[in-house]
């Protein structure tokens, strides 16, 4: 039996000119549990606070209710107090009869009576509170950073430069992402790799940052603070300590088929490779899928005339185990397939090419060295149409394409209008827009310029049908405020193809129990007020993973999610909320309903033991609420049957009671 | 009449149980009428041809046993399913509730079970013997001899509307599968949410109120597979025995029904052993129609590991003030 | 906009199945209509009169039989919006109408003879009492 | 509020931690007024709710119960509030089934920043509740003694 | 003897609900249920009803007190009612020796004043069996279906109803219908008597015996290996216990109804997992040995305290409504072959 105190504030008028607190804490006196009950006219005052603290101290109180403003104003204020007397924290209930009765009832008998009802709930709630103490996890001061684009490297510098240590991992041979293979940036127009590289280079030589390129997770366990993570290094058949970039060996592979990644299959690469010049780590892959020597066992050039000994064909993939503190989550995006947008034969021309093509074919260290010449002949196109929203905004009906707007088009194609018109001056070019969405500091003015200064066609309309037609495409498309139909005679076509979230982030979020949206963008934990985090405790996210995002958008991102991780690390131990949920492996059948429904993968089964009524045991799979992870939304509560998951602080028992008292 | 036989499947289980496929067998066991089987795990092949039964009678559904059968021993059981029994086969295995590994399970055709009220209300008392030929049934009676009946007319509701021939689950199965059906099992249903609120609420005071808190419906379903039932655990706060004030068997049966939504595969066990006779499968009809208009079709058990409607949801589902509201429309 | 007009939109609006509100105002249907330079109303236009109840115009046009029913708006809009079919409904909300002038359903009976065939009488039934 | 012959509804509210409790404080702030026969239960999130604890409100003489949570799209928790929609359709829809009138039971999506929703919201359940009289279908005689 | 024409039972109903409740077995669509007689309600004619007629004098559930809480004072409130004569027309043979055993249980000191406050106050009414059906077995434990017991035995024919009073309960009743019926020879009685005890023999239980059990038999069968093939399908439900006649065990519970306390009692089965569960726990804990309690109490351990009275009527209820059709026929025969 509980030895309940009950404290009513006057809160001056506030409360006490609508309820009568002399009547309340006398009401309250005779309820189940109360020893001692009294009012005060500011019971948050230092004054009201000891009044509190004595009596805890004299009535040998076991919990206490207070009866003032909301618990949004000073719950912990009362249990600061609580706690200074000696008393758990949690066992101090709030009435609210000020905003909940006092501030709204102007009848004194009414609110009076309201306040008594609110305080018996109150006190029956504290009649089946259970002192609550926080559990302590340590932390691991390491953080993990999935994906090296721009996102990743921004995220893993900021964090390596608050002294922590960071790992990346990267499924490419080396870091740099999408951004490298850019060629200018808007709206400034600075040269990506110019920007970009250097950030790499810091990276390769931070002492916090370890790089893990060639390699992916795959498996994750933990949670926040503790991570345990499995990442595999894929054998790339060459000695990355030992390798020293000179790049001997891709030149002498006689195997050069293999269609350039780097360059999005517009030119060829050897089997052995460096993507690219200022590649991080700079050190040579062989693709065993086009490397003689892997495939039959004949060549072995490439071990013959490397001095340094590098390349090793018995190389096998290799599992590394780490532990984490915090993970990011940076896995970026590509652009979509053209596959099922067959108006725009970007499967019969090899002049139709996407945005990211162009990129490489315009960028210097492009197929085509930089200069802008048609995959086709090589010749130079004299009339380009770009096409804006190509599978973006598509209704969800039409079943191809995504429905939202992938936010970078509009300006990425003013960019190169722009660049094509300044480069080459006799050049026509069109682009055919919806709506052209400029937003964001500079962006707008940035778009003008390429109308007026540049002079690049904008047509509102839409490329219906492009059609080969012996070395022409010939264009046919709508132009709205004309009300006309148009048909161009194009020499290139470049295609706003929409972005989508990397296929590896699927997995990814599976493995770290976060949560995705439909379109598998990863979900944030609230999308105004924590937009760099997951819910899953722990798990930060940076870049376009989280949705379509720009470089500067994304590099503020990355550093934001940083800031997160590195006040995570800063902590010697993490305190949780107490008011979690925890599971009676007795009544718990293992039925995985609560499991489902956890949106921070608190939520785990274990097959334990159990001794069965016939006396003999049995092995029985029971749910285990990780208290680290839990939030305490209670969802998984609802979702068992049996009632063998509650909540701490909201017990199935505590809220009855409050139900109980408020319906007597 | 079943298209399988008791002959067939007993030659099959000793068979496995021979080559020690298997170490037990759960089957219907004759009973001390024809329509009177129980449940029973059978160990040898002269127990099997002493003992097994399969007819008309055996509805039992033994899904629900296979948790306490595959703890007691090692070795596998062999468990027969018909198509609706192999749907809750499946749900229990999504809520991981057996060892599949230690079950042997061999789908088999129904043609749909005998109500055994049914045939006493057609051919009146004194029942001897029951046999089945055919789509015909011969009742052999104490007071009026021989009386042949349509199989048709005395089938059990579950199977007049049953909603799958279709053998979900199986390492082995007899015969052809069957498909899943088109059936009309919502119409009493609809017909109900036809009804006023004054003539639903008397309609349910009525059944309701015949509840005699046995249990029954709840110890029978295979959805109900709890350690510990909330209605029997007096930590729960809702624990009761009582039938009392119209109230509790409210209570039990609305929280009952609420608690297997999503996970109840409709094989209408419940309603089957109510000693009362109320139709508690509306109930839960209820739910797996609303289900089905609300967010899409929804078939509990008809694969593994799918996920149960209230376990999941959309960004979009219907708010529950229009859910309520659509059940009005539907009246109109 | 006129009360009346709302009627007859909503009417081809449920009759088409179609709902015009989809439409995000690209103009790939009228990018990729073949038929185009023959319409006066061209079917981004068509999408957006029948949206705004004006309906009559369209009902008068030619453009309406200009449609070849080739449905590449219907493919290659991303909206889902479905140009050639709200086309349709509006060609059947014409024939209705005409029928109506022409003759109504109710008086027919009336000029049922011996010798008229029957399937005359049904083919009347079918195109007037739609 | 009183309606005929002093019958005074008893009207439970459900109100989640992060929007709706918010949501009701506001409208104290600002003074709303909104019958005293609504007593608010504070739950972290709507999904915390569970269908017992309605029955045993209307059980112990309840006649009404609101549930109030964030917007859809806006739980605290992600999700808390979209498995209180998909449960509360279903439980009410049930209700209605039994014939128990539904106009009994209700969920609000209440902001924090809504506070006078919040009150408008108590005000008109409250009087439709009154409209409907006490709750005889759900009740337990023996709580009323 | 006293008989009436058949078409005069309603005039008989009347003249008994003149000075009391009367209860008669009518049809409903889910079989036949006592139900409290009113004008033109029509007798069954079923051989039996769905629930026993225990509930008269012990009902599933009953208030026994209340505790009202005024602050931190306690009232304790007798909520008893005070009961009204009541009849009850129509229990059949079987139904009519469940009471015996009730009796022997709740009216033993210390008596159960709860119960014997029904039973002063009733009136039994039996009416003999015709047409007993497959499920029937009262013969086994002794019971003459064609002559039921009663404060009144009744026997109904084609044309009249028959009755003859056995306490003095009975004659007060049938002294009230002296009006309504005139004097009889027992003839027809006889004649349906023994057509009735043809039928009996014949029936597919009738050489069911229960001999082997009985007073002092614990240890014969306690142990027996059958036990546990016997009580492997049970579901551990109430259904038995709930149909069954002389089933007399009960929980008594507190139920906190926000103003006070209501101590009720209601019906228990021994075959759920808290069934008598004490603070050390559970003395039966798996299904097995609720099982064999229920059996082994029916046919043993009642018999032992009750001059070898078994606790079963052989009405057939449990054999008709247990949901796997496991029955005491069934365990009778089994253990009792083992022996």
């Amino acid at each position: 039996m509980q030895r309940i105190g009950v404290f009513v504030c006057w809160c001056g008028s506030n409360i006490a000119g609508t309820v009568d607190v002399e009547a309340v804490s006398e009401a309250l006196k005779s309820e189940p549990g109360v020893v001692f009950s009294t009012n005060y006219q500011y019971m948050c005052s230092q004054a009201g606070q000891d009044i509190i603290k004595n009596a805890i101290a004299e009535h040998k109180l076991t919990g206490i209710v207070v009866c003032s403003c909301s618990p949004r104003m000073h719950e912990a204020t009362f249990r600061k107090t609580a706690a200074a007397a000696g008393l758990n924290p949690y066992m101090v209930e709030i009435a609210n009869i000020r905003e909940q009765c006092s501030w709204i009832h102007k009848d004194m008998a009414t609110g009076t009576e309201k306040a008594i009802i609110l305080g018996k709930a109150a006190v029956a709630k504290v009649n089946l509170n259970a002192p609550l103490t926080p559990g302590e996890s340590p932390v691991t001061k390491r953080a993990l950073v999935i994906g090296g684009g721009i996102a990743g490297i921004q995220t893993a510098l900021d964090i390596a430069d608050a002294g922590f240590p960071v790992d990346i991992v990267e499924t490419k041979p080396t870091i740099g992402g999408k951004m490298a293979q850019l060629d200018k940036t808007f709206p400034t127009l600075d040269c990506a790799a110019c920007i970009l590289t250097p950030k790499m280079v810091d990276v390769a030589q931070h002492e916090n940052i370890r790089i893990f390129s060639y390699s992916e997770v795959v498996e994750v366990g933990g949670f926040v603070g503790n991570f345990d993570v499995k990442i595999k290094k894929k054998a790339r058949y060459v000695k990355e300590d030992v390798c020293t970039g000179c790049g001997i060996c891709t030149e002498k592979c006689p195997m050069k088929k293999a269609p350039n990644e780097f360059n999005m299959g517009m030119d060829n690469r050897p089997a052995v490779y460096i993507p690219f010049a200022q590649a991080v780590p700079k050190v040579a892959t062989i693709d065993p899928n086009y490397c003689n020597m892997l495939k039959n066992g004949k060549c072995g050039l490439c071990a013959k005339v490397c001095t340094a000994g590098a390349i090793d064909y018995t190389q096998k993939d290799e599992i590394i185990e780490e532990k984490y503190g915090a993970i990011v989550a940076a896995t970026g995006f590509n652009p979509i397939s053209m596959d099922k947008f067959d108006e725009y034969a970007y499967n019969q021309s090899k002049d139709v090419i996407t945005s990211l093509e162009f990129e490489r074919l315009t960028n210097a260290a492009g197929p085509t060295a930089g200069k802008l010449l048609r995959p086709s002949d090589g010749e130079h196109p004299h009339t380009i149409v770009f096409v804006q929203c190509v599978g973006s905004r598509c209704a969800a009906c039409a079943e191809k394409g995504k429905e939202y707007c992938s936010k970078i088009c509009c300006m990425y194609t003013a960019k190169h209008a722009m660049l094509t018109r300044d480069k080459y001056p006799d050049t026509d070019v069109y682009v055919f827009y919806i709506d052209v969405r400029t937003p964001g500091k500079s962006f707008d003015e940035f778009y003008r310029r390429a109308v007026e200064e540049y002079g690049v066609h904008y047509i509102k309309g839409m490329v219906g049908k492009v059609s080969p037609e012996g070395n022409k495409l010939m264009v046919q498309a709508s132009d709205l405020l004309a009300n006309k139909q148009l048909h161009i005679e194009a020499d290139l076509v470049v295609l706003a193809a929409a972005i989508e979230p990397d296929k590896s982030a699927r997995p990814l979020a599976t493995m770290l129990t976060a949560s995705m949206d439909t379109n598998d963008f990863f979900t944030e934990a609230h999308p105004k007020l924590r937009p760099v985090e997951s819910p899953t405790a722990g798990v930060f996210l940076s870049g376009t993973c989280q949705g379509p995002k720009d470089i500067p958008e994304t590099v503020s991102q990355a550093s934001a999610a940083a800031a997160k991780v590195i006040g995570l690390l800063a902590k010697d131990k993490l305190t949780g909320n107490p008011c979690v949920a925890h599971s009676d492996e007795l009544m718990c059948n293992g039925c995985s309903s609560c499991e489902r429904v956890c949106p921070y993968g608190a939520i785990t089964y274990v097959d334990k033991e159990f001794r069965m009524p016939d006396r003999t045991t049995a092995i029985r799979r029971v749910a285990s609420v990780n208290t680290a992870v839990c939030q305490g939304c209670g969802a998984c509560t609802v979702a068992c049957p049996s009632g063998a998951m509650d909540l701490n602080g909201f017990k199935n028992a505590q809220i009855m009671a409050e139900v109980d008292a408020i319906c007597k | 009449m079943q298209k399988v036989t008791s002959e067939l499947l007993v030659k099959k289980a000793s068979e496995l149980l021979e080559n020690g496929t298997v170490t037990r067998v759960l089957g219907w066991k004759k009973g001390e009428f024809s329509y009177d089987l129980t449940p029973a795990v059978f160990e040898s092949g002269e127990e099997l041809i002493k003992d097994f039964v399969f007819s008309d009678f055996s509805g039992a559904n033994f899904s629900k046993y296979l948790i306490k059968e595959t703890k007691k021993a090692d070795g596998k059981v062999l468990v027969f399913l018909k198509p609706c029994d192999s749907y809750s086969f499946n749900q229990l295995l999504t809520e991981h509730r057996f060892d599949r590994e230690k079950v042997y399970a061999i789908g088999i055709p129904c043609e749909g079970m005998a109500d055994v009220d049914k045939i006493k209300k057609n051919v009146g008392d004194g029942i001897i013997d029951i046999i089945s030929d055919g789509d015909r049934i011969v009742v052999k009676t104490l007071y009026d001899g021989d009386k042949e009946i349509a199989a048709d007319d005395v089938k059990a509701e579950r199977c007049i509307v049953c909603k799958s021939k279709k053998c979900v689950a199986y390492d082995e199965l007899l015969g052809d599968n069957g498909e899943v059906i088109d059936s009309e099992r919502f119409d009493e249903v609809e017909k109900l949410e036809k009804m006023t609120d004054d003539e639903r609420f008397a309609f349910w005071q009525n059944e309701l109120s015949r509840c005699i808190r046995c249990n029954a419906c709840r110890d029978v379903c295979p959805a109900c597979t709890c350690e510990k039932c909330v209605f029997d655990n007096p930590k729960s706060g809702v624990e009761n025995k009582a039938i009392s004030d119209s109230f509790e068997e409210k209570m039990f049966h609305i929280i009952r029904a609420f608690h297997v939504a999503g996970r109840c595969t409709d094989c209408g066990e419940c309603s089957r052993v109510c000693p009362q006779g109320i139709p508690l499968h509306l109930l839960n009809r209820k739910f797996i129609k609303d289900i089905n208009e609300f967010y899409g079709e929804y078939q509990a058990g008809a694969e593994i590991g799918s996920r149960a409607p209230l376990v999941n949801y959309t960004l979009d589902d219907i708010e529950p003030v229009d859910a309520v509201k659509k059940g009005e429309a539907d009246n109109a | 906009m006129h009360k009346d007009n709302n009627a007859v939109r909503d009417e081809i609006i449920r009759r088409s199945g179609v709902n015009p509100r989809k439409c995000m105002r690209c103009g790939k249907c009228s990018a990729t209509c073949p038929a185009y330079d023959e319409m006066e109303f061209h079917p981004h236009q068509f999408v957006y009169m029948v949206e705004s109840g004006d309906i009559e115009p369209l009902m008068n046009s030619k453009s309406l039989y200009q449609c070849l029913t080739c449905f590449a708006c219907v493919d290659r809009c991303p909206r889902g919006v479905e140009p050639a079919k709200l086309v349709e409904a509006v060609r059947l909300e014409v024939i209705r109408k005409q029928g109506a002038n022409h003759l109504k359903a109710d008086d027919i009976p009336a000029l049922v003879t011996e010798e008229l065939p029957q399937q005359a009488i049904v083919s009347a039934f079918r195109k007037y009492t739609k | 509020m009183q309606v005929n012959n002093g019958y005074q509804p008893k009207i439970v509210a459900f109100c989640c931690n992060w929007c709706s409790y918010a949501g009701a404080d506001l409208a104290g702030n600002n003074r709303l007024a909104y019958p005293e026969n609504v007593k608010i239960i504070k739950v972290p999130c709507s999904c915390r709710v569970n269908p017992m604890f309605i029955l045993r409100a209307f059980q112990r003489g309840a006649d009404g119960v609101i549930l109030c949570g964030c917007h859809p799209g806006d739980c605290h928790y992600t999700s808390g509030n979209y498995y209180t929609r998909r449960r509360m359709a279903l439980l009410f829809s049930m209700l209605n089934f039994l014939g128990i009138e539904k106009e009994r039971t209700r969920v609000e999506w209440v902001s924090a920043a809504e506070g006078a929703k919040f009150a408008a919201t108590m005000n008109e359940f409250c009087e439709t509740v009154a409209a409907l009289g006490e709750n005889k279908r759900l009740e337990d005689l023996r709580c009323k003694r | 003897m006293r008989k009436c024409k058949t078409d005069a039972l309603d005039a008989v109903f009347a003249e008994i609900a003149k000075s009391s409740l009367l209860y008669i077995p009518t049809d409903t669509e889910k079989g036949a249920e006592y139900k409290k007689w009113s004008d033109g309600m029509k007798m069954s004619n079923a051989l039996n009803t769905v629930r026993s007629p225990k509930d008269f004098f012990f009902p599933q559930t009953e208030d026994l007190m209340e505790f009202k809480v005024n602050g931190k004072e306690i009232e304790v409130i007798d909520t008893r009612s005070e009961k009204e004569d009541f009849v009850v027309f129509g229990v059949r043979a079987c139904d009519v020796k469940s009471f015996e055993i009730l009796d022997r249980v709740f009216l033993i000191d210390p008596c159960d004043s709860y119960y014997a406050n029904r039973r002063e106050h009733s009136t039994i009414v039996s009416v003999a069996c015709t047409r007993p059906v497959e499920t029937c077995f009262c013969q086994t434990f002794g019971i003459d279906a064609a002559a039921p017991e009663g404060d009144v035995s009744c026997w109904k024919t084609d044309s009249e109803v028959y009755f003859k009073a056995n306490t003095p309960k009975g004659e007060a009743l049938l002294a009230k219908l002296e009006g309504i019926t005139v004097d009889a020879d027992d003839k027809d009685v006889t004649a349906q008597q023994e057509k009735t005890r043809e039928i009996m023999k014949k029936l597919p239980l009738a050489e069911l015996s229960a001999d082997k059990f009985g007073a002092g038999k614990t240890e014969e069968f306690f142990n027996a290996p059958e036990w546990d093939e016997l009580s492997e399908s049970c579901l551990g439900c109430g259904t038995c216990t709930f149909v069954c006649p002389t089933c007399q065990c009960y929980d008594i519970k507190d139920y906190n109804t926000g103003h006070g306390v209501i101590r009720f009692r209601c019906w228990d089965s021994c075959m759920y997992s808290d069934f008598t569960k004490m603070a050390h726990g559970n003395p039966r804990l798996t299904q097995k040995e609720r099982f064999r309690q229920r059996f082994m109490h029916k046919l043993v351990y009642y018999p032992s305290n009750n001059d070898g009275l078994f606790s079963c009527v052989g009405c057939g209820r449990c054999l008709a409504k247990c949901p796997i059709s496991m029955n005491i026929v069934k365990v009778m025969k089994t253990i009792g072959k083992s022996e």
